[in-house]
C-alpha cells in the first residue's frame, strides 16, 4: 500500500469530502493561499476556491461563532484552529453554544462542524503552542474528540467527521505531520467510538492517544524482548470512548498503563483509568497507571521540555514494575 | 409616525396584534412567575415590541433571527404560538424547544429563529454565520442579530462585524438599545459611541426611534432588500425602553432606575399605545376594533397558559436524547 | 457560635481582606450599587467605595485580562464571574496567560488574583447557566482551585485565596448562598490543600466537593440507620488536592464513592477514582465508583434537571451496594 | 524627519544605538536559526525598530509594556541586556526567564517589561490591567501595549479600550502596522478602518509613520506626559515594515509579498539609516562614528551569542519550579 504523511491524509480527507459534498466548506487563519502554517492544507484553494476555502482575520471566537450559525442553516464547516492552546479563546462559541445548540432546542437544530486544531510538545514552541487540551472538550457533553494515531486514521477519522451531524474536535498531533503511514487509495472512513487494537498482548495493556500510540508500541517492542507481552490499544476516540474494547483487554491482561499527551491531572488518564477499574476491578492484579505530561505549563527549553511527556522507556519501565509486582507495596 | 412601507391595512393591524401579543405573553409570564407557577426566572421585554415587530414583520419565514436572553418578543414577533411557548416556558414536552431549553432559548425553529441565548451576545457569531451560509448558499435569505445594548461590549461583536463588512453579509445587527445592563445604566459602561463603532468597519448605520413599529418596519424592509442584493451588512441602534425590571425577580430598582423615567416612557412613548392612536388617527382601525384585538389576544394568551399549565413534563427518559444527533 | 450564610461569609471575608490589604480590590459585573445578581457583595461600595469596587462592562475576556494585568504589577483583584458557565469566556485570559506567567518569566512575575464564580444546578436556568465547569481549571497547571461546601469554608478559603501569590479559582455553589453555618466572628484562614474529615466512619468513604458534602452527609445519615459507618470527606480544594487525608480513609474503609456536579466524563471524579485506585489499589474491597453530574447539558424542565445530580438517596444506594460486595459481578 | 523631543545627542544618539542593536539581535537571532542552533523558529523585527525604540526612549522603567511574538526589539528597546536575552532565546539557565519563556515569552522584567505574548492579542488586557493598577496605586506610571495590525481582529481589544476610555487609564494603544498578518496582507482581513475603531470609543488617536523615530518619539513623549495628567488612554497606528518572513521560517515569500516592495522599503524607509543620515547631516555624528556604534553593538552581540551557545541548559529539577510562586 501506498504510504503518505499525515498531513496529506488529512488533505485527501477534507478535498474528498469537498467534492462529495458541495455543502463543506474550510474556514480560518492563511488556510487559502498559504495552506496554513503546517501546509497541511496546501492547494485547496486552488481547487475549491476562495468561496469554499476562506481565509479569516485572527479572530478565533468570531469565526468559530461564524461556524456554528453557519452549521445550523444548511452547511458544513470545517474550523481550521491553527494551534491547539487557542481553543481557551473558541470555548464559549463552542461549549456553550455548538455543544449544546442540539440539546437546548429539544433536537430541533443541529450543529455538524468539525473544528480540526492539533496538540503536542517537543516542538520548542514554550507553553502557549504547545498544549493537549483534548480533555477540556472531552468533559463537555454535546461534542465529539477525534485523536488520530497516524495518516491513516487522520484519513478515516477527518471524513467521519465530516459526515457527522455533531459538532467534532480532532486534535492532530502537530509533530506528525510529516509522519507517513500506509492510507489506501480507496475510500475508507473510521466510525466513531471503535478503539484499534494495534498489538495484541497478554501480560499488559497499553493503551495510549494520538502520539503516545507510537510511544506505547515502541514500549511494547522494549518490553517484547524482555518476555513480557503489551497488548496496544488506540481508542482513536475519547468521545465516544469505546469502553469495551478496553475493558475486554484489561480483563485478559490484568494490568494496565493509560498514556497521554495531557497534562495528567484531571485529564484523559483519569478517566480511562477510573473507568477500567470500575469495570475491571476484580480482574486487576495491580493498579492502572497513569502516564500522562506533567502538570507544568511547557517549558521552552529543550532540556526540560522534554521531560514533561511519556516516553518509551518511561513507559516500558513502568510496565516491568507492574508486571514483577513491584507496585504491591506502593499502594 | 413614520410612514411605512408595510401599506395595507391587513399589515398594520397584524403589527399591531402582534405587538399586542408579545405584552400579553410577557403579563402571563410574569403572573406565573409571581404566583410562583414557572420555574426560575424570565427576562421580559415589555416596551420593546416595536423593536420585534417592526424588524421581523420585515423578514419572510426564510430569513433567520438569533434572540437573546430577552427574547419572547422575538419569539412571537418570528411566527411563534403561544401554546408551544408556554409549554417551554414551564418546562413542559410540548414546548418549542422540549422543555429543555425554557425561556432563555425559546425559539420556533421552524420559523427561522435560531434561538434565544443566555450568553449575552453569544449570538453574534452565529446570526452572522447564517449570513455567510445563506451567501454562501445562495438562498437570498438574510440573518438579523438581535442584541441588547449591554452586549456591545463583548468582544464578539466586533470580530464578527469586521468579517460581515469584508465579506458583504446580509445580516443586519439590530442593537435594542433599553438603556441599561442589568441594574448599571449603559453609558456607565460604554464609552464613546456604539453607532460609529459599527461605522468605523466601514458598516452602514442608523439611529433610529425603537417606539415606532413603522419607522423601525420601513428602514427594515430597506436594509433587507439591500442584503439581498448584497449590500449587507448593517447596524441599527433602536433607542427602546424595558418596562419590567432585569428580570421578573428584579422589582426594587429604584436604586439605579427612577420611577418617574419608567413611568415617563410608560405613557408617553408606549409602542402599542402610540401605534394604536396612530391607526385610530388614519382611520385603519376604531377603539372598539382595537379593543377587540386586545380582548381576544388576551383570551388566547390565557387559554394558552391554562393548556401549558396542565401539561406533560418531558418523560425522564428524554433527559439524555438530543445530547447527539443520531 | 453564630451561624450566618455563605453569602454573608463570602461578603465578610473581602471585606477583612479589603481593610487589612489596600491593594485588594474587586471587578465585576454588577458588583457596586447592585452587589451582584446575588447581592453576595451587597454593602462593599458603601465602604470601599468605587474605586476598589469596580463595575465593569459585559466584558468577561476583557475585565478578567485587566485582572492579570493589575495582579502583576502590584496589586490584588478579586473578579467576579457572575455564573460559572461564563468560564468558557474567559479560558483564554486565565488558562493562557494567568496559569502560565509565573512559570514562563522564570519565577520573575507573578499573578495574586482570584475569580470567584459560581456552579451548580437546579436553579432552573438550563444549558448556559447551570454548569460546574471547576474539572477545567483544575487540569491547567499553575491555577488554584477551591470549592467551598459551607459558609465556614467559604469565609476560610476566599481569606487564603485573596492572601495567596498565584491565581486562584473559587467555585461557590450558587444554591447555596442562603444556607447557614457556624462561622467564627475571630478570624480564622483555610489553607488550601488540607481535606476536611467531616465524619469519620469505617465502612465507606464518600468524598464530596462544594455542596456534594451535604448530599454525602445527608447519604450518611441514611446509611447509618442502616448500620453502615460511612466517613465523609471534603477535599476542599481540588488544587491543590489533600491525596494523603483521602487515601488514608480509603485505606481504613477499603471502599469509596467520589461525587461531584461536574459532568462525569473527564472530570473530578475520575481524577480522584484515578489516584484512589492507584495509591490504595490493595486496600480495597471494591472498586472506586464516581458519581458524576449526567453526561448532558443542563435541561431547564425540573422533571429532566433534578436526575442530571447525584443525591442522597443514589449515594446511599450505591454505598449500600459497595458494602454487600454487589459489584463484585458487575466488574 | 519630524523634530524630536529628546534633544539633547546623547539622547540620539542612544535612540541610533537602541536601533542598532535591535537589528544587531535580530540578524544574530536568524544566524542561530540558520546555523541549527537555535531550538524552534522566531520572529524577527528588524524594519520596526523605530517604533520600539521611540516609544519605548519615551518611557521610565517604571513604565510598562506588553509585547508580542515579535518582541526582541521591544525588550532591548525597553533596556534588555544581550546575554540574558540570546541566553532566553537557546532556552538556557541564565536567560530572563531561566530558559522557559524562549523567544515569544522574552523579557526583561526588571525594567518594566511584561513579557512577550504568543497569543496575539493576548496582553491587551494585560496592558491595561497595569495601567489600571498604575492609576489605582497613583504611580504615575504609564502603560504601552504593543500589537499587531493583525490584532486588531481580537475581540479583547475593543473590550479593554472600552474600559479604558471608560476610567480614563494611562494606556497607549500602539499597533506596529506592517501590513502583514502572517501570510495575508493585511486590508484583506482587517474592514474600515483600524484609527476609526479606536476613535469611536472616544479614545485620540494618531495615524504615523513608524519608520521616523524622532516622530515617534516625539509624539510617544507627549502622550505619555499627558496620561501621566490623567488624559489617557491614547493610540497610535505606526506604519512599518518588516523586513524578513514572518517568522524564520518563512523564506519563500512571493506568493503573498512582492520582493519589490520589501526592496523598497528597505533602501528608501529604513529607519536606521534615514536616522544615521539625519545625524550626519545635523551633524550630531559623523560618518565615522556610526560606524563605530555599529561594529561595537555586533561586536557585543557576537560576544553575548558565543557566551549564550556555552552557557548551561537548566537542570531538569527546574521543570517543576515557577508553577506556583511558594
Ligand atoms: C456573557 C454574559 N455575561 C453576563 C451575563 C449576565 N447578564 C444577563 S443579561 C445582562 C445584561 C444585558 O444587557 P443588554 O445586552 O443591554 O440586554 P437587556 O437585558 O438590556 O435586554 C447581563 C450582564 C450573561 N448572561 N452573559
Ligand atoms: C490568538 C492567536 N491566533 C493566531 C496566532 C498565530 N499567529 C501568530 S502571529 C500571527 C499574525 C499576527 O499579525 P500581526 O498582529 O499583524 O503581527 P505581526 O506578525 O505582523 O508582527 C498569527 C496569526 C496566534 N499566535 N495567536
Ligand atoms: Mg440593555
Ligand atoms: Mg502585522
Amino acid at each position: 500500500m501506498r504510504e503518505i504523511t499525515l498531513s496529506k491524509a488529512v488533505n485527501e480527507a477534507i478535498a474528498e469530502e469537498m467534492r462529495r459534498d458541495p455543502t463543506v466548506f474550510l474556514m480560518g487563519e492563511d488556510v487559502a493561499e498559504a495552506g496554513t502554517p503546517f501546509k497541511v492544507l496546501a492547494g485547496l484553494v486552488e481547487e475549491f476556491g476562495t468561496e469554499r476555502v476562506i481565509d479569516t482575520p485572527i479572530s478565533e471566537p468570531g469565526f468559530v461563532g461564524l461556524a456554528v450559525g453557519a452549521a445550523m442553516t444548511g452547511t458544513r464547516p470545517i474550523v481550521d484552529l491553527m494551534f491547539g492552546d487557542f481553543i481557551f479563546l473558541v470555548m464559549d462559541q463552542l461549549c456553550n453554544q455548538a455543544a449544546k445548540t442540539h440539546y437546548m432546542s429539544g433536537g430541533k437544530l443541529s450543529v455538524p462542524m468539525v473544528l480540526r486544531t492539533n496538540m503536542g510538545a517537543t516542538r520548542r514552541s514554550a507553553a502557549q503552542h504547545s498544549q493537549s487540551l483534548h480533555a477540556l472538550v472531552a468533559h463537555i457533553p454535546g461534542l465529539k474528540v477525534a485523536m488520530p494515531s497516524s495518516a491513516y486514521e487522520a484519513k478515516g477519522l477527518m471524513k467521519t467527521a465530516i459526515r457527522d451531524n455533531n459538532p467534532v474536535v480532532i486534535f492532530e498531533d502537530k509533530l506528525m505531520y510529516q509522519d507517513k503511514a500506509p492510507v489506501p487509495e480507496e475510500e475508507y472512513l473510521i466510525p466513531f467510538g471503535v478503539a484499534n487494537v494495534k498489538r495484541e498482548g497478554t501480560d499488559i495493556t497499553l493503551i495510549g492517544t494520538s502520539s503516545m500510540v507510537q510511544v506505547a508500541e515502541a514500549a511494547a517492542d522494549i518490553l517484547a524482548s524482555e518476555g513480557i507481552s503489551a497488548e496496544v490499544i488506540d481508542p482513536r476516540t475519547i468521545v465516544p470512548l469505546d469502553e469495551e474494547t478496553l475493558i475486554k483487554s484489561v480483563k485478559k491482561t490484568s494490568r494496565a498503563i493509560v498514556i497521554d499527551e495531557g497534562h495528567q491531572s484531571y485529564g484523559v488518564t483519569g478517566e480511562i483509568a477510573a473507568r477500567l477499574n470500575e469495570k475491571a476491578f476484580y480482574h486487576l492484579d495491580a493498579p492502572v497507571v497513569r502516564m500522562g505530561a506533567m502538570d507544568v505549563p511547557v517549558p521552552f527549553s529543550p532540556a526540560l521540555e522534554d521531560i514533561t511527556v511519556p516516553t518509551p522507556e518511561g513507559v516500558a519501565a513502568m510496565a516491568r514494575k507492574l508486571c514483577s509486582g513491584e507496585m504491591i507495596h506502593a499502594a | 409616525m413614520a410612514k411605512a412601507a408595510k401599506t395595507n391595512t391587513e399589515d398594520y393591524l397584524r403589527m399591531y396584534t402582534q405587538m399586542v401579543r408579545i405584552r400579553a405573553f410577557e403579563d402571563n409570564a410574569n403572573q406565573l412567575y409571581l404566583s410562583a407557577k414557572m420555574p426560575g426566572l424570565t427576562h421580559m421585554s415589555s416596551g420593546q415590541e416595536a423593536v420585534a415587530v417592526g424588524i421581523c414583520e420585515a423578514l419572510t419565514p426564510e430569513d433567520k433571527i438569533t434572540s437573546t436572553h430577552r427574547g419572547h418578543g422575538h419569539c412571537v414577533a418570528k411566527g411563534a404560538e403561544f401554546k408551544a411557548m408556554f409549554c417551554e416556558l414551564l418546562g413542559k414536552e410540548e414546548g418549542y424547544c422540549r422543555g429543555k431549553g425554557g425561556s432563555m432559548h425559546i425559539a420556533d425553529q421552524s420559523n427561522g429563529n435560531l434561538g434565544a441565548n443566555a450568553i449575552v451576545g453569544g449570538s453574534m457569531g452565529i446570526a452572522t454565520g447564517a449570513a455567510l451560509s445563506a451567501k454562501m448558499q445562495k438562498t437570498g435569505a438574510v440573518a438579523v442579530c438581535f442584541f441588547g445594548d449591554g452586549a456591545t461590549a463583548q468582544g464578539l461583536w466586533y470580530e464578527v462585524m469586521n468579517m460581515a463588512a469584508l465579506w458583504g453579509l446580509p445580516v443586519i445587527y439590530a442593537c435594542e438599545n433599553n438603556g441599561y445592563s442589568e441594574y448599571t445604566r449603559t453609558d456607565e459602561i460604554a464609552a464613546g459611541s456604539i453607532t460609529a463603532r459599527a461605522e468605523a468597519f466601514g458598516i452602514e448605520s442608523y439611529d433610529l426611534d425603537g417606539q415606532d413599529v413603522l419607522a423601525v418596519n420601513d428602514l427594515t424592509q430597506k436594509l433587507v432588500e439591500r442584503c439581498r442584493k448584497g449590500e449587507g451588512p448593517f447596524f441599527m441602534n433602536l433607542k427602546t425602553y424595558r418596562y419590567h425590571g432585569h428580570h421578573v425577580g428584579d422589582i426594587n430598582r429604584e436604586y439605579y432606575r427612577a420611577k418617574d423615567e419608567e413611568s415617563e416612557w410608560k405613557t408617553t412613548r408606549d409602542p402599542i399605545t402610540n401605534f394604536g392612536k396612530w391607526l385610530e388617527g388614519e382611520k385603519i382601525a376604531t377603539t372598539d376594533e382595537l379593543i377587540e384585538i386586545n380582548n381576544s389576544v388576551r383570551k388566547e394568551a390565557e387559554e394558552a397558559v391554562a393548556y401549558a399549565l396542565e401539561a406533560k413534563y418531558p418523560d425522564v427518559s428524554e433527559v439524555d436524547m438530543h445530547v447527539y444527533v443520531a
